[in-house]
């Protein structure tokens, strides 16, 4: 099937290069920091995780949202997800892919990236969290690929992928209740340190994971023709919305605990990421933003009359991207850093090699996720479903 | 098959007919463990390594001393920017130190001057919980150490230590003064301890390279008695006396972690 | 028999050749002698036995393999002493052992490495004599 | 011969070379032979051997241009010609193998017919892996082949150490891991268990298929031995190959019998290589459904193992029977008169084209 990738338009063509040059530009990019240090970052050693492994935590999400359409598809038989369940597989393989290769330029010395598997520690989430995000990955390629391709073939998919589909609907909820765990079992990080962690990792990725594949879904319908459905669309907004409301609601709950609760330790980040600590403020106009974003989004999406609008529906789900994305992309890893264990505010500002990275690697995630929905519309307009 | 192959074969096949094979055993030499193994004759040994700071004691020459001999022992480059840092032993603010014990009306002398912090070497350290690597590990004498070779630089144990007693080498620290002089050669401190490669992480290992040649840290041995190093499972150690005899505290006890950095007060 | 596209298929035999061959040429049929480590240091000189840790043969070929089981047992099993095929002991060090009687490293260490285009990493942080003094 | 002698006689063969080999490693005397005499036995038998099948391959006839393949031939100016697939000119012959040789593009292309056994539907499924672990194969054996010119050439050039730095990547332990090594060892795996499980593969497969890959393995795995498992003394080794290559052959002592071994398979992979299926190397430069114009309809081909056909023309029947067709009223082209001079313009024109 692969194939078929290497058939298209002259935009298609247009956009694999664009990204390729983006790719190349960010592997440059890396060599310099490969060989310099990650001193080249705006990291430091109070804020040791930047804004890499905040892509992660927030792509972590949009992998573990592919469920929300394989659920209602195969455990429930929602027969209208049909054409848009494998997007929702092969945006979980990108997805994790980027994933993965955050985690890889974040470290100080990839080359030992094996001694993870080598001396595997149980006791480690961040092991857990290679294994979890590695079988993702292979379980949404086989089963989509194989999916896609039984249905090329008109038959019915083999036997054996159904017992990897039952898997690999727990397994999702598993992939960010693991990343969630990368923060939420730390002592002395109050900001982080929160039974809701899981639970609100899993809301803002229900919300914002599918609202990414319905604006990418928008776009491929005017680029290719390929329409995933009204019903398929209007379910999933309905998804996207409820998901969104407890995404909002746990993010109350943290704020109830740290200020009724008075306790210094719990409040202070939220202080420093609202209101600025100690004289820093650098967070404070993007969290205002998110905020904005996703009221906007929350008020655009609750009422059935704007949702069923298409053009408003297209300015909630952006908006709810945005909000989201500065919230669990940049507010939450940065925040649990600030103030630091010994009371100090140090602040983080990306540099331009750090961002130059980051745009790199979403480039090899949008690469291989533009080669994957090649793959699948081409395939789902070939046999005409 | 054809017949060139075929007599190929055949040729092979007689030539191994009688033949056996015997691996020489000297050549495969090394197995699992380097032989005879042992710790060094005068290496000092404990169970549980404590240190314990007196804090009436401390004051700001003892403080720059134990730091500086600390920072020549382990040739631990020197950073301007404050974001870059690599600290093992340091000063800090009481406040900072001790962030959940905001008494009122302390005594001057305890919150005046800054203390000197470190990794507290805990009973349950977080840092080791996270490694994926097991890259830093808690040795049968309570050490925590820091493997070098294995850590990827993932920076987990940063984000887990709730002491801040973490650094990243987030530059070749050969490339720093004062490892590099003023001519711009390499030039380090110190022969008895290696540098470290850019992309690790690196903390106190209470001096574990000296304790193996029977020294006592570099800090306590610079700090004019102000710090004590000792064995808390021996009772009549010093630093078992030291905590015996008076009130002492320890950092974010609450969490359970189990400091083993006393500050006698 | 004639051969067909006799032009092409000659001019891609000789590009085989020429390819299969070039070591030959490459090398102007001499090269640089291998180097013999050198044994010659004060410290070696004045020992009464001459021995290392493990007879010649075995550290010839597989000094990294000890290096590697070294470096895991000083720092994870706190274990420093070795005992030498000999029945001495040493201090597992590279910097302190090793480099102590091989204190000529260009001479003992960099010629081989050099000679088979080996470039260890145990010097970005272990020091060498020179650094060490 | 079922799959059962066809293993057991590659395993005998491989069985042989390496106790040969290691009789070659531990007997010091037979060092100058195992280390010398037989490398360079093997080498000109390889390189003989190459030259002397490709120019029997070159002896053959070559058909004329196949234009049977998978793509519109030039034609029409306004149909679309597949330059690709069906190309007329040298160049476009030139991407064809290129791709051919560089992605393995038939090999891409390859699909597999499988009858769906609950409705008797058949279908046509890509097949992925073959063609996956096949550039995995030749891409990593190329690099090892790469990476021990540090073993033939002084000084070693920077490429060879720059592509050694990118293969040993990954740091495990000490020395560093060359991935390549590991590619092909796995790859190998898979190519021998395909022809294992698949019942087809078994069915057709011969000595001559797993000797290969069970010669290939053999070296990969001694080489992966010798680097991490049983070190042997890379300077002895490495004076010995670059007195191979400069013709000037030394024989250093104290060099592991596990590297004769290895030498040895290595010296087998090349005197068989000539007259085994791995040929394809020459061979895939001489396919002639891949490096032939599609140019049928441009030019008259004429096969070149065609033997003299009898013919007997409507021009030359019509001359010898002229007057008995005049005479019986049938109709005839040229009028006797003027029919010498006629035929002679005609041909003249003809042979002016």
């Amino acid at each position: 099937m692969l194939e078929k990738a290497l058939h298209g338009s002259e935009k298609y063509w247009g956009w694999v290069v664009a990204l390729l040059a983006l790719i190349g530009l960010g592997f440059a990019t890396y060599l310099l920091q490969y060989f310099q240090g990650l001193g080249v970052t705006g990291m430091s050693r109070d804020i040791s995780w930047g804004i890499y492994i905040s892509q992660l935590t927030y792509l972590v999400g949009v992998a573990a949202s592919g469920v929300m359409l394989v659920l209602p598809y195969y455990l429930h038989d929602y027969k209208e997800f049909g054409k848009i369940t494998i997007l929702g597989e092969f945006m979980a393989v990108a997805a994790v892919m980027t994933c993965m290769l955050f985690v890889l330029v974040d470290l100080g010395q990839p080359m030992r990236l094996l001694n993870i598997f080598l001396y595997p520690t149980p006791n480690s989430i961040l092991f857990w969290d290679a294994v979890v995000l590695n079988v993702y990955m292979l379980l949404n390629i086989v089963i989509g690929w194989t999916v896609l391709q039984a249905q090329r073939k008109d038959v019915p998919p083999p036997k054996w992928v159904k017992p990897l589909i039952y898997i690999s609907i727990p397994w999702a909820f598993s992939i960010h209740t693991v990343t969630a765990f990368l923060y939420a079992g730390l002592p002395g990080r109050h900001f982080w340190l929160t039974a809701i962690m899981a639970p609100r990792f899993l809301a803002s990725a229900f919300a914002a994971g599918p609202a990414i594949l319905l604006l990418i879904a928008f776009i491929l319908r005017k680029v290719t023709g390929f329409d995933p459905g009204r019903k398929a669309i209007g379910a999933l907004a309905k998804i996207i919305t409820y998901a969104m409301i407890a995404n909002v609601f746990f993010f109350l709950l943290e704020i109830f605990t740290a200020f009724y609760s008075n306790i210094p330790g719990h409040k202070h980040t939220f202080i420093y990421l609202f209101a600025g600590l100690e004289g820093h403020h650098g967070l404070v106009p993007f969290m205002w933003a998110s905020q904005f974003f996703s009221l906007v989004a929350l008020v655009l999406l609750i009422p059935p009359r704007f949702r069923h609008n298409e053009k408003l529906l297209i300015v909630a789900l952006a908006s709810l991207v945005l909000g989201t994305w500065i919230d669990k992309g940049l507010g939450l890893v940065v925040g649990g850093f600030v103030p630091n264990m010994l009371e100090h505010v140090t602040e983080y500002i990306p540099t331009v090699p750090e961002l130059i990275i980051t745009v790199g690697v979403y480039a090899i995630g949008l690469f291989v996720l533009t080669i994957l929905f090649k793959i699948a519309v081409s395939v789902k307009q070939e046999i005409g479903g | 098959m054809d017949s060139t192959r075929r007599s190929f074969l055949k040729i092979l096949g007689v030539t191994a007919a009688g033949l056996t094979v015997r691996p020489s055993a000297d050549a495969w030499a090394l197995g699992a463990k380097p032989r005879g193994a042992a710790p060094l004759d005068n290496a000092l040994v404990g169970k549980r390594w404590a240190m314990v700071i007196d804090l009436q004691k401390l004051t700001d020459k003892v403080r720059k001393d134990a730091v500086e001999a600390c920072n020549r022992a382990h040739n631990i480059p020197h950073y301007e920017n404050h974001d870059d840092e690599i600290k093992w032993i340091w000063e800090e603010g009481y406040h900072n130190a001790f962030p959940g014990q905001h008494n009122h009306h302390l005594p001057v002398e305890l919150t005046r001057d800054p203390l000197l912090v470190l990794c507290n070497h805990c009973e349950n350290p977080p840092c080791v919980r996270v490694c994926p690597t097991k890259a830093t590990f808690q040795r049968e004498d309570g050490i925590v150490m820091m493997d070098y070779h294995r850590c990827i630089g993932c920076r987990f144990c940063m984000a887990g230590c709730p002491y801040g007693s973490r650094s990243f080498n987030f530059w070749d620290p050969r490339k720093q003064p004062p490892l590099v002089n003023e001519k711009g050669e390499f030039d380090p401190p110190s022969p008895d301890y290696p540098t470290r490669m850019r992309g690790v992480v690196e903390k106190c290992n209470f001096c574990a390279e000296r304790l193996a040649k029977g020294k006592l840290p570099a800090c306590v041995e610079a700090s004019n008695g102000a710090l004590l190093f000792g064995d808390l499972a021996d009772h009549e150690s010093e630093v078992a006396k030291a905590l015996r005899s008076r009130y002492s505290i320890r950092r974010k006890p609450d969490l359970g972690t189990e400091p083993q950095v006393y500050y006698l007060i | 028999m004639k051969i067909y596209d006799a032009g092409k298929v000659i001019a891609g035999l000789i590009i085989f050749f020429v390819v299969f061959t070039f070591p030959v040429y490459y090398n102007h049929g001499k090269v640089e002698p291998a180097p013999k480590p050198s044994l010659e240091t004060e410290k070696i000189q004045s020992l009464y036995e001459k021995n290392c840790v493990e007879d010649k043969a075995t550290m010839r070929s597989g000094h990294m393999l000890l290096l590697d089981k070294w470096r895991d047992t000083v720092v994870r099993d706190r274990l420093r002493s070795y005992a030498g095929f000999k029945g001495t002991r040493f201090e597992m060090s590279l910097s302190n052992t090793c480099m102590d009687c091989h204190s000529n490293k260009e001479q003992f260490c960099d010629a081989c490495h050099n000679y088979a285009g080996v470039t260890p990493y145990c010097w970005e942080c272990h020091l060498t004599p020179k650094e060490m003094k | 011969m079922n799959v059962w002698m066809s293993l057991i006689v590659s395993l005998i063969a491989i069985g042989a070379v390496v106790v040969v080999g290691a009789i070659g490693g531990l007997v010091p005397a037979l060092h100058p032979v195992f280390g010398v005499v037989i490398p360079y036995a093997a080498l000109a038998v390889f390189i003989l051997g190459f030259i002397w099948r490709v120019l029997r391959w070159a002896k053959s006839p070559v058909p004329f241009p196949i234009a049977t393949t998978a793509g519109q031939q030039k034609s029409l100016p306004w149909i679309k010609q597949d330059k690709l697939e069906n190309p007329s000119t040298r160049w476009q012959v030139v991407d064809r193998m290129i791709l051919e040789i560089v992605l393995f593009r038939s090999l891409f292309r390859n699909t597999r017919m499988e009858l769906y056994k609950e409705n008797g539907k058949l279908t046509y499924g890509w097949q992925l892996w073959l063609w996956a672990f096949a550039l995995a194969f030749h891409y990593s054996f190329l690099v090892v082949v790469l990476r021990h010119l540090r073993f033939f050439l002084d000084p070693i050039p920077l490429p060879v150490t720059l592509l050694e730095s990118v293969d040993g990547f990954l740091q495990v332990g000490l020395p560093s891991v060359m991935i390549s090594g590991f590619v092909l060892l796995g790859a190998v795996g898979y190519l021998l268990v395909r022809r294992l499980y698949v019942p087809f593969m078994r069915y057709i497969s011969l000595p001559s298929d797993y000797f290969p890959l069970f010669l290939i393995a053999s070296i990969a795995a001694t080489g992966i031995l010798m680097r991490y498992v049983v070190r042997v003394d890379v300077v002895g080794v490495r004076e010995l190959t670059l007195g191979i290559a400069t013709l000037n052959p030394v024989v250093p002592d104290g060099i592991n019998f596990l590297f004769y071994i290895h030498l040895f398979l290595v010296c087998v992979l090349l005197a068989y290589f000539p007259f085994s299926k791995l040929m394809h190397l020459g061979g895939i430069f001489m396919s002639p459904t891949r490096n032939l114009r599609g140019n049928s309809r441009e030019f008259r081909h004429v096969n070149p193992w065609n033997y003299p056909v009898k013919t007997h023309t409507y021009d030359e029947y019509e001359e010898e029977f002229r007057d008995r067709m005049i005479e019986a009223g049938l109709p005839v082209e040229k009028q006797p008169a003027e029919s010498g001079s006629a035929t002679d313009t005609e041909s003249a024109e003809d042979s002016a084209e």
